[in-house]
Order: C-alpha cells, then structure tokens, then sequence
C-alpha cells in the first residue's frame, strides 16, 4: 500500500537487516565473554576472617608454600592449614594480637576457623594438586602471584580452555621441579635452557590427557 | 485437446477413440464459489468482532498452559530429581512427550510439501493451520529437551549445543545422536516457519489492502510491514512459486530427516527394542500418522465454528482419513516386522523385550498402543465412517492417544528391563511431569487460538488457484 | 511540465482474459511490463514470455554450500581442532557426520531460496506506484491488471492506451510515479 | 479433435505389434540356454545364485511396477494414465516369472539342497559353526527357515502377484470397450487391499530369496529397501518404453514434455527414497558396531587375512552410482525431459540395481576360508545370461501383451486431464 508506506520505507528492511547483523554480532560476543568464569570469576576476592597476608609470609619473610599447605605435594587436594601450623609461631610472635584472636579461638576449642575458599572447582572436575607438581607446574601457573596478594582473590579464570591450554601445551608452562614454589620464577631466555625446561616434557613422561574422562571421571 | 501438448505434432489418430468414461473428480472448493467469496470468507475470520467462544478457549487454554509454567518453574527452581525419571529409567517422560509432538507438527509440513510435490490439490484448505500445527507443535516439543537438563541457561549458552566459540574450548560432540537432534529439530523449527512465512506473503498482502480500506492504519501497517509490498505480479508469481516448490521439495526431505535423526535417538544405541534397522521409516510413517490425526482433531472443530464446509469438503475429510488408514497400517507393518524380525534374529534379548512389551508391566500400554493405532484406522476402510464427521473426530483423538503411547512404549519398556535383571525397575511419572505436559496442550492451544485470531487460516491465493476460474483454458469463451 | 507517469494499467475480469491480452503485449514486443493476479495462473508465464525462474540455481548453491559447511566443520572441531575420541568412534568419519550435514544442506537451502527469492524479485518493496493505484485491492482480491512502464523503449502513451483497449482492458489508467 | 498425424496409419483398431517381439523371444531364449551351459563350467551353486540375481531382478521390476499401478489408482493420478497402460501389458511377465522361478527349486528338492539357500540343507557345514542342523541359530529359526515354508509362500507370492496383476489388466482392457467408470472404481478397490497385500509378499520374498542366504543376519528394513529397487526398476523401464514408443511414432502427439518430467521427478525421488533407506540399514549397524550384524557387511569390506575383499569396491560404486550419480543427473530439469538425457540415466539405473542386487546375494558365494568369492569372476557371465534370459523373456511377454489392446485406455475417465498434463 503505497499510500501507507512512504518511498524511505523501501530502504528499511535492508537497514534492519544490518542492524540485525550488527545486533546479533555484538550480542554473541557479549554472551561469549561475559557468561564466563573468565569474565565472571576473575578477581573474586572475599574478606576473610583473619587479614591473612600472602604478600608478608610467603613474599617478604619467604615462608614457603609448602610450609602451610603440606599436602600439596603428596595429596590430590591442597589443605588449608590448621590453626596448630598458624600458632607454630604465633605463639610466640604477636601473641595478643586481636586480629589473631579467630585462630586462638579456634586452636583453644578446636573448631576451624572459618577460611572463605577462594579457588574453587566445580564438583564434576577431578583435578589432583600432587600430579601438577610432581610435573613441573608451579603454584603460580593458577593462582597467580600469590605471594604478592595482600589478600587472596582468584586471579586465573580457571575454566576448562583454561585448563586445556596448558594441557595441550604443557612445554610452555613446564619448569624445574626446584622451582615450582618460587613464584618469581622468570623462565630463562637462553634458548639452550628453554629447550632443556622443554625437553622435559619429554623426560617426565608428561602427557596430560585432553579426553573428556580425564578431568570428568 | 490441442493445446495441451506442448510438441508441434499433429495429433495420432488414436486420440480420435479418446472418449472418456464419467467419473467426475470432487469439486475442491464446493459450491463452484467466486474468488472474492473466498477473500470475504477467510478474511470474515479475522476481521470480525472477537467472537465469545474464542474468549472462552482461550481464557481455558491460559489456565491449561499454566501448568506446564508452573511444573516448569518448580523443575528450575529445584531440580530435574522432581520429575520421576531414574535408574534404569533414565529416559521418560520427557523424551516420550518430545517425540509426540515433534511427530504431531510432521503432518503439517507433510501437508504442505509432500503433497504439493505429489500434485494433490486438495492440500489448499488445510496446509496453513496444518503448519501453524506443525510450529506449534515444535515449541512445545523444544519444552522437554530443553528443561530436562535442569539448568537451561547451560543449554543455551552458546557453546554447549551449538557450535560457538567459548570459554571452554571445546566443541559439540557430533557423534551423538542428541546432537544430530539439536541440529534436526532447530533447522526444522527455523524452516517450518520460512515454508509458512513464504505461504503467507499474498494472503498477508490482502489483509494490508482491506484494513487500510477500512481505515486500521495500525494493522495495515504491521500486516504490511510482513507483505514486504507484495503486488501480486505475475514476474514475482513465477518466482514465487518456484522457491515455495523448491521449500517444499526440502521440506519433504527434511521432514523425514527429523523424524528419522528422533528414531536415531534410540537406534543407534544397543537396547534391545530399540536398535532395529526399519526404525528411521517407521518412525517418520507414524509421526504422519499421528499428525494426520491431530489435523482432523483441529480442522473439524473450526470447519463447523466458520462453516467452511465448502473449503474444507467431504472429499477433504475422505483424503485425511485415507492417508491416517495408510499410515496406520504402515506402522502396523512396523510393528509386525519388529516382531518377527526380533522372533527371527534369535537373539534372546531382542525377543523378551518384544514378549515383555506386549505381555509384561507394561502390557496395558502396549495393547493401548495397538487398539488405538492399528485397529483404530481401519475404521476408515468404511465410507459410512469418514462421511460420520464427529466419529471421525472421536476416532481421530484415539489416534493421538495411541501414538503418544507408542513412545511411552518404546521408550519405557525396553529401559525398565535392560540387560541387567538386577536393575530391573518400574517407571511411574511424578505430579511435575504430569502438570508439564498436560500445560503443553494449552500452550498449543493459546498459540493456535491466537492463530486462528489474526492470520488467515486458510491460504486464500492457493485456494483461489485451484478453482476453475483460475484455469486461463476454462473461460467463458470456450463453452 | 506535468510528472512523467510511471505508466498504465487495464484492468481484465477473468484469467482467460488476461492469458489472451499477456499474449497480445508479449507480441507487440514490449518488454518491461507485467501482471497483477490474485493468484498463480497456470500458463501465464509463457504468454508473458518470463523466463523458467533461477531461484533453483542460488537454492543448490545453497544447499551445496550447507553441506561442505556441515563436512567441514565437523572435521574441523571434532577432528582437527580438538580431537576427542568418543564411543570408539573415528575422529572423523561421513557416516556420523552426515546427518548434521544433511540438516545444513536443507537450512541453507532454504535460506539461498528465499533470500533467493527475495532478491530476484526485488522485494520487500513497501512502496511502489502499483501499489498507488486505487483499485489495487482487487488485484489481489478477484481482478486481473496489465501495467506497462513507461520506461519501456516501446511505451507510447496513445499507441500503449490503443493496444490495452484492443486487448479487452477496461479502465486503462495512468499511474503516477 | 486434430486431424491424424501423416506418420500414423488412420484409425488403428488396437496398438500396433512389434516385429522383435519374436527376437525377444530367441534372445530370451538364448540367455537361458548359455546359463545352462554355464552349468557345465562353473559349479552349480555359483550358476544358482547368478540365476537367482536375474530372476529377482526382473521380478522386482515387476512387483515395482504392479506397485505403481496401485498406487496410480488409489491415488487417482491422471498424468501417468497413457503409460499406465504399457505398465499393464508389463504385468504379462509375472506368469513367465513363476515359471522361471521353478528351476531354482526344482534345483534344491531334485539335485542339491542347499545349491542355493544354505539352511536348505541341515548337513551344510557352516564355515566355523559347524553343521545348520546343529547350528543354534538355525534351530531357533527352524519353524520359518524350512522348505515346506519356502515353497509354500513363494507360490502364494507369485500368486498373489498373478492374480492381482490379472485383476488390474483384465479391469482396465474392458473399460476400453464399454467405457465404464465402475472399472476404475474396481481397480481403485483392488488397489486398496492390494498394496499391503503385495507389500507383505515382496518383503518376505526379500527375507526368504536374499536375506535368509545368510540366515544369522537380520535387518527390518530389509523388506523396505527391496521395495525401493522395485519401484527404481520399474519406473526406468517405464522411462524405457516411453521413449520407445515416441520413437516408433505411437506416443507422438500423446505424451508431453510434463509427462517425462512427472515420472522423471519420480525417479528422482525414488533414488533419494533408496538412498535413505540403504543408509539408515548401514548407518544403525554402523554405529551400533553389534557383532551379529555386522559381519554382513564385514563379509562384504574385509577378507579372513584383512585384506580388502573386491565387494567393498563394489559398495562404493553403488553409493555412488546408485545415489550421488542420479542424484545429481536428475536435479536438472532438462536432464529430466530431454529424451537424449534421461535415456542413459535410467539404463544406469537399472544396471546399478542389478550391481546392487549382485552385492546382496553373491557374497553367499564363499571360498574355502569364508570369505566372498570375489565380484569380478566367471560368475558375472552367468548373472548377465541370466539377466539377459529371464529379461527377454519378460520383454517378449510384454511384447505379446501388447497388441492386444488400445495403445492408450482410451475410456479411462481420467484419460483427457493426462493427454493435457501440465505441471
């Protein structure tokens, strides 16, 4: 009905095609990036009970990982340390400190204290802490340089590209087992080094798996 | 005679004999009407004041449809454990309702492409609502595979059933047969309407005209915008009817896909009832079947509320019942050689699930499935019968009953006693499941009613064309 | 100077009518004109002298388009970019990619047919002078029309009028642009 | 109506006879007569079943085209009217395929039990399951698998077929002559109760024939893609004689370019039709990857030593040439209606169906350490004698049958909306 629909109106349909387009573009990139762990999970920093600081224990006095969390090497799940490994020495330095008051409390009762997890994986993910480690991965490769946090916030996205992206390239992220606890740890440039750390991956017989079994057993 | 031959030859001496016996073909729109009747007619439909009956469906149909909202959104908010489906009975419910009405909407399309291509004429009246029916019907079939993941948001979140780009990194499994289904069922979604969009072009033309000449500038408009200024020219009819030839011609194809990719579903896999090879054809005859039904159950309600006897004559009736009989007795053949084939392999696994669904737990399902399928459409061998409009509409329910069953069949029985004896089990729905899919009749219906309401239900250029008016050769300057 | 007419229009009663003035216009050698019928008329197109549509051609173009798309996305994602053995299957194999295959053939089919379509016809054209005409309601309701441009090489506005006349057309009447 | 055609003699009381109806005969004749020679050469299993490939080859063609004629009629189709006609006089065949069909089983019950099916015989030895008779399988299947069985309902398939054939020919013949619409009615009745019945027999005449040669395996959609090979068979011969009787000047001034469109969209169909059908048997098995079935195509891909068996090749030339090929030939619409065109298309057809039916029943056929014997033997000598033999013989039927009638069914009611068949 051309006494309806103005003469412009011929060139409508083509512009809503390319808003459409454009519209839909930007939408699924949209979708795409923010209906991820990538988007929705890095940075999640909780307050936790005690002001535990990462950046002074691990960083400046140079307490190792493992120091508090032990099992990390020899277990599938990286423990929490207990108040007893906190009073090791705080009952000796800071003794009456009120922000400790939370782990005296629960040292005295034996009630853990109540720590926020930061790092945390779906329950249909199997990942195992002892096997990245005895591999050459080091703490850092996911949860970022802890020891200059002053408080801990997951700073990897921690999904399942993630996941593969080492896993389907392990050389790039492999390193001696000297220095898996060593944050700062700057992968040498001296390509005679690089392909030693390389070859590795060779030596230690590292093959992580890419099937959907091996993480989602 | 002569013009019809479309070679320069004189014609053979043979032609001279031709004298044909008397066997008049029915008249596909009675009563000899003109074209503008048949604007008037369908138009009438949608340009007249909201009759109280529609008020009244569809004040029903929302309360029916409420439902399935409500059985839905307590499944979300709480999870898929509400609905009755477990060990070994994984497979239920939603999978049954899922194949009911994805093989309902087949007709639909069967109507439309299949018989377009097979030159049957007497599809005119009935293909439009019969697509509507078909896009209906795959709304409430997308219902159930969607929601029966629990989380639907994973379902749609690009990536996961479609092939996207995501966080993940990793891509669908084509492998399996549920991902053939995600890629059948949304390719026919998205086809089923382009096939019925296209049809509509002219007729949506018509209602732009008449309710600018009425003064509704508004509807005009939104008609209009969706005419695409559609002129009726015959430069545009030729192209026109070559794309609706070329949609129907796919759509054939792809009606049997789907069905066919639905039947994969369990071929595929190695349960005894289900992996056999006449599953893809037997699975698409009676999706037909079943649409057939659900057609007759549709159009024989609104062909007396708008009197469209003339439209919608006994020879249209005699036609569906005629394809419903074929169709049932091709899924009668189905069922006789899964029998015997499962008899014959002498594989004893094959052969109890066959003796367990007709004589086990299951028993009153499966001779439901049987009365309502096989015996059922023999009825229509009997002319008495199809010319009985409202036994045809009561025989046409039981052809959905029994179908809906055959799934239920299928799917449950041959679960409930897998290989494993010690994990034999029985399968009975929860509350949630029932709610859901007795919501999604009034969800068909809401959408259908609104159908009904503000598009034309029957596609009036097509009508017009199979009319003797249309025909250049049989004008008035011949007789 | 009054605006040049974008050209005429008669209007016939029956589709025999209409066969039989298409093949009159269609021998006196004109070439941009058309009809308006409210529906397909059996013949028309070779009184008209249209061409067979090639809407078919961009469909299997389409349809051929859909199915390598199909093969090789498939071999791409489960075979090459991500490699993943399931079920004992191959990484790739037609067989199981068929199916996915095949449902991209008939979507994109569809979608080459109807843009297709759309574009051979020049459509959506909301606006257009046939459309202006005052009895063009029933064009698409029970009337047939002729209408010959006036972009025609042969157009003529008195010669053009006479051939409409004489071909049985009533009401033969100009458009506006 | 137009005036007779100079090319054609006036007023022509029946169609015309053909001078090589005595040549089909001899020709006929003649291809059995080097089938039986061939029994002098090759072993008599290795003639059976190359004569049992002809003899089901020109019976499904057969069976296609009595399909055809029922569902002309119970659709009410008018554009296939004028070669409804010659499908009739085809019809004339079933006779002469019953009687060809008698050494088969005058084969096994007077010389050798199991010179074709092998449960015929309960002392055959399966090649790793011992004995039929203390095969397992056998005993479970023993109450079908039997020849009482076998000879009982292979009569009563061709008896069947016989008698419907004679129903539709004789109905229509008559209503050449007194014009009465009640014979259409008869045959649309006929039609009614005669598609599930032939359907019935043609798919146990599947089962029994073909599918019960290797009677471990089984598959439901056996009967269905026997079905498909009819109709395939019959609609190219169908192509066949209409464009020999436009040659010979009969269909001049009849038959219309819609009409080889119509039946050429028709075979067009049917090969996708086919297709689907094949696929989906391979596919399931495919991918279910059950042993007990798919040793039936492993039979046909590998050898005992893994080598691959000559068969596999065979399989892709009928994927190809039975689908893609006509697939893509008949998607042109000139392909479709140009007699030069379609010509070459349906003689490929018919030879694929042939290739097709040679893959299904052959590999029966096994050496001494099981495997297939291989496709490109002294057998396909004896497939093609026969196929030549039993097909002049059908040829030679039709050719009699012929001219006995009107070449057209000049009463039909639906017969004047066929000569103006448009689309």
């Amino acid at each position: 009905m051309s006494q309806l629909f103005p003469k412009s109106a011929n060139r409508l349909p083509l512009q809503i095609v390319i808003y459409l387009f454009v519209l839909g573009g930007i939408a699924s990139a949209g979708i795409n990036y923010y209906a991820t762990n990538k988007y929705s999970n890095v940075g999640y920093t909780p307050v936790q009970p005690v002001p535990f600081s990462h950046a002074l224990h691990n960083g400046q006095l140079g307490i190792d990982c493992r120091y508090c969390h032990s099992f990390e090497e020899k277990s599938g799940f990286s423990n929490v340390p207990t108040s007893q490994t906190c009073m090791n020495c705080h009952s000796l330095i800071k003794t009456d400190s009120p922000l400790l008051a939370p782990v005296r409390a629960s040292y005295a009762s034996g009630d853990p204290v109540p720590w926020i997890q930061v790092h945390i994986l779906p329950d249909y993910v199997y990942f195992n802490h002892s096997i990245h480690l005895a591999r050459g991965i080091s703490c850092v490769e996911c949860h970022g340089q802890i020891n200059r946090m002053e408080v801990v916030g997951q700073a990897k996205s921690l999904t399942m590209g993630f996941c593969l992206d080492c896993h389907r390239d392990p050389a790039a992220h492999i390193r001696p087992h000297d220095q898996i606890t060593n944050l700062d740890w700057q992968r040498p440039t001296d390509p005679v080094e690089v392909k030693k750390i390389e070859g590795y991956v060779h030596d230690w017989n590292v093959k992580p798996p890419q099937s959907c079994s091996g993480c989602h057993r | 005679m002569s013009h019809g031959s479309d070679q320069a030859v004189a014609a053979p001496a043979i032609l001279s004999e031709v004298k044909p016996a008397v066997l008049p073909r029915p008249a596909l729109v009675a009563n000899n009407r003109s074209f503008s009747w048949i604007t008037e007619k369908i138009c009438g439909i949608i340009e007249e004041k909201t009759p109280r009956w529609w008020w009244v469906c569809f004040g029903v149909a929302c309360f029916v449809a409420s439902f399935t909202v409500a059985g839905l959104t307590y499944l979300v908010s709480t999870g898929v454990g509400v609905w009755g489906h477990r060990n070994p009975v994984n497979w239920a419910w939603d999978i049954v309702n899922f194949v009911f009405w994805i093989g309902i909407g087949h007709a639909g399309t069967l109507i439309s492409a299949i018989l377009c291509l097979l030159r049957q004429k007497w599809r005119t009246s009935i293909n439009r609502a019969a697509e509507a029916m078909t896009i209906f019907a795959v709304v409430c079939a997308a219902i159930f595979p969607v929601f029966h993941v629990g989380r639907i948001w994973f379902a749609l979140m690009p990536g996961y059933l479609f092939p996207f780009p995501n966080a993940n990194y990793i891509w669908p499994n084509f492998r399996s047969p549920l991902e053939w289904d995600v890629f059948a069922v949304s390719t026919y979604g998205t086809v089923s309407v382009l096939f019925w969009y296209v049809g509509l072009l002219p007729d949506l033309a018509i209602l732009r005209d008449r309710f600018f000449a009425a003064g509704n500038k508004f509807r005009s408009a939104l008609y209009g915008f969706f005419a695409m200024g559609w002129r009726g020219s015959n430069r545009h009819w030729s192209n026109y009817e070559m794309a609706y030839l070329v949609l129907a011609g796919i759509s054939t194809p792809l009606v049997l896909s789907v069905h066919t990719i639905v039947s994969f579903d369990f071929a595929v896999s190695l349960i005894p009832g289900w992996h056999t090879t006449i599953f893809p054809p037997y699975f698409v005859a009676g999706a037909i079947f079943s649409g057939f039904g659900m057609v007759l159950t549709l159009m024989l309600p609104l062909r007396a509320i708008y009197k469209l006897e003339d439209l919608i004559t006994q020879y249209h009736i005699d036609c569906m019942c005629k394809i419903t009989l074929a169709t049932g007795t091709m899924v009668g053949y189905a069922y006789s050689m899964e029998f015997f084939i499962a008899w014959y392999s002498a594989n004893p696994n094959e052969s109890f699930a066959f003796i367990n669904r007709a004589f086990g737990h299951y028993a009153w399902a499966y001779w439901i499935m049987i009365t309502c399928n096989v015996i059922t459409p023999q009825f229509f061998w009997f002319k008495k019968i199809r010319h009985n409009t409202a036994l045809v509409w009561i025989l046409s329910i039981f052809v959905n009953v029994g179908m809906w069953f055959e799934r239920f069949v299928i799917i449950v029985t041959s679960l409930a006693r897998d290989f494993l004896p010690s994990s034999w089990g029985y399968y009975s729905p929860s509350i949630v499941e029932i709610f859901t899919f007795f919501g999604t009749f009034g969800v068909f219906s809401v959408l259908f009613l609104l159908f009904i309401r503000f598009l034309p239900i029957m596609p009036m250029a097509e009508l017009k064309a199979v009319t003797p008016a249309a025909d250049p050769h049989a004008a008035p300057d011949h007789h | 100077m009054p605006a040049e007419p974008y050209g005429l229009i008669a209007t016939f009663e029956t589709a025999a009518d209409i066969y039989h003035a298409a093949e009159q216009v269609r021998d006196a050698g004109y070439k941009r004109w058309d009809c308006i019928t409210p529906c397909p008329v059996h013949g028309l197109d070779k009184a008209m002298g249209v061409k067979r549509s090639i809407v078919p051609r961009i469909s299997l173009a389409g349809g051929l388009t859909g199915f390598c798309t199909g093969m090789s996305m498939i071999w791409w994602m489960n075979s090459y970019d991500y490699p993943l053995t399931v079920g004992g299957k191959p990484l790739f194999s037609p067989m199981f990619a068929f199916p996915i295959s095949y449902e991209l053939t008939i979507l994109f089919t569809a979608f080459a047919t109807i843009g297709g379509m759309f574009i051979v016809n020049r459509l959506p054209m909301h606006y257009h002078a046939v459309l202006k005409y005052e009895h063009i309601r029933r064009g698409l309701d029970d009337r047939f029309f002729v209408v010959i441009e006036a972009r025609d090489p042969k157009f003529n506005l008195a010669a053009t009028r006479a051939l409409l006349e004489q071909a049985g057309g009533l009401a033969v009447t100009e458009l506006e642009a | 109506m137009s005036t007779p055609a100079a090319t054609a003699p006036a007023a022509l009381p029946l169609a015309s006879s053909a001078p090589v109806t005595g040549k089909a005969l001899s020709i006929g004749l003649a291809g059995l007569a080097v089938t039986a020679v061939g029994l002098l050469i090759s072993s008599p299993s290795q003639v059976a079943l190359s004569y049992l490939v002809g003899i089901t080859y020109w019976t499904a063609i057969a069976i296609g085209t009595l399909l055809l004629i029922l569902i002309h009629h119970i659709t009410d189709a008018s554009w296939s009217v004028v070669i409804r006609r010659q499908w009739e006089h085809w019809l004339a065949s079933f006779k002469w395929l019953a009687l060809l069909f008698l050494p088969l089983v005058l084969a096994t019950l007077l010389y050798q039990k199991d010179v074709v099916w092998p449960w015929m015989n309960p002392a055959h030895v399966m090649h790793g399951h011992g004995t039929v008779e203390t095969d397992i399988l056998y005993q479970k299947k023993a109450s079908f698998l039997n020849l009482p069985m076998f000879l009982g309902m292979t009569a009563s398939f061709f008896a069947i077929w016989c008698w419907l054939s004679a129903r539709l020919r004789q109905a229509s013949f008559t209503q050449d002559t007194d014009g009465n619409p009640q014979w259409t009615q008869m045959n649309r009745k006929t039609s009614a109760f005669g598609i599930p019945l032939t359907a019935l027999a043609l798919s146990f005449a599947a089962i029994y024939w073909v599918k019960s040669l290797e009677y471990h395996w089984f598959s439901t959609m056996y009967g269905v893609w026997f079905f498909a090979n009819c109709i395939r068979g019959a609609l190219a011969v169908g192509v066949l004689i209409m464009l020999w009787l436009w040659k010979r000047g009969d269909y001049k001034g009849i038959l219309n370019t819609n009409h080889l469109h119509s039946i050429g969209q028709l075979c067009f169909a049917f090969t996708v039709f086919w297709a689907y059908v094949t696929f989906s048997q391979y596919f399931l098995i495919w991918n279910a990857n059950v042993p007990e079935e798919t040793f039936w195509y492993n039979l046909r891909e590998l050898n005992h030593d893994g080598s691959i068996s000559q068969w596999k090749y065979v399989g892709f030339v009928i994927l190809f040439g039975h689908f893609f090929v006509p697939f893509l030939y008949l998607l042109s619409y000139k392909h479709k209606v140009v007699h030069s065109k379609i010509k070459p298309i349906v003689i490929w057809i018919l030879s694929i169906i042939l290739i097709d039916l040679c893959y299904n029943i052959l590999p029966a056929l096994k050496d001494e350490h099981g495997d297939a014997q291989p496709f490109l033997s002294l057998n396909l000598l004896w497939v093609l004698s026969s196929v030549v033999g039993i097909g002049g013989i059908c040829v030679w039927a039709y050719l009699k049958s012929f001219p006995t009638t009107k070449l057209i069914p000049i009463r039909d009611p639906r017969i004047e909306e066929c000569i103006t068949h448009h689309e």
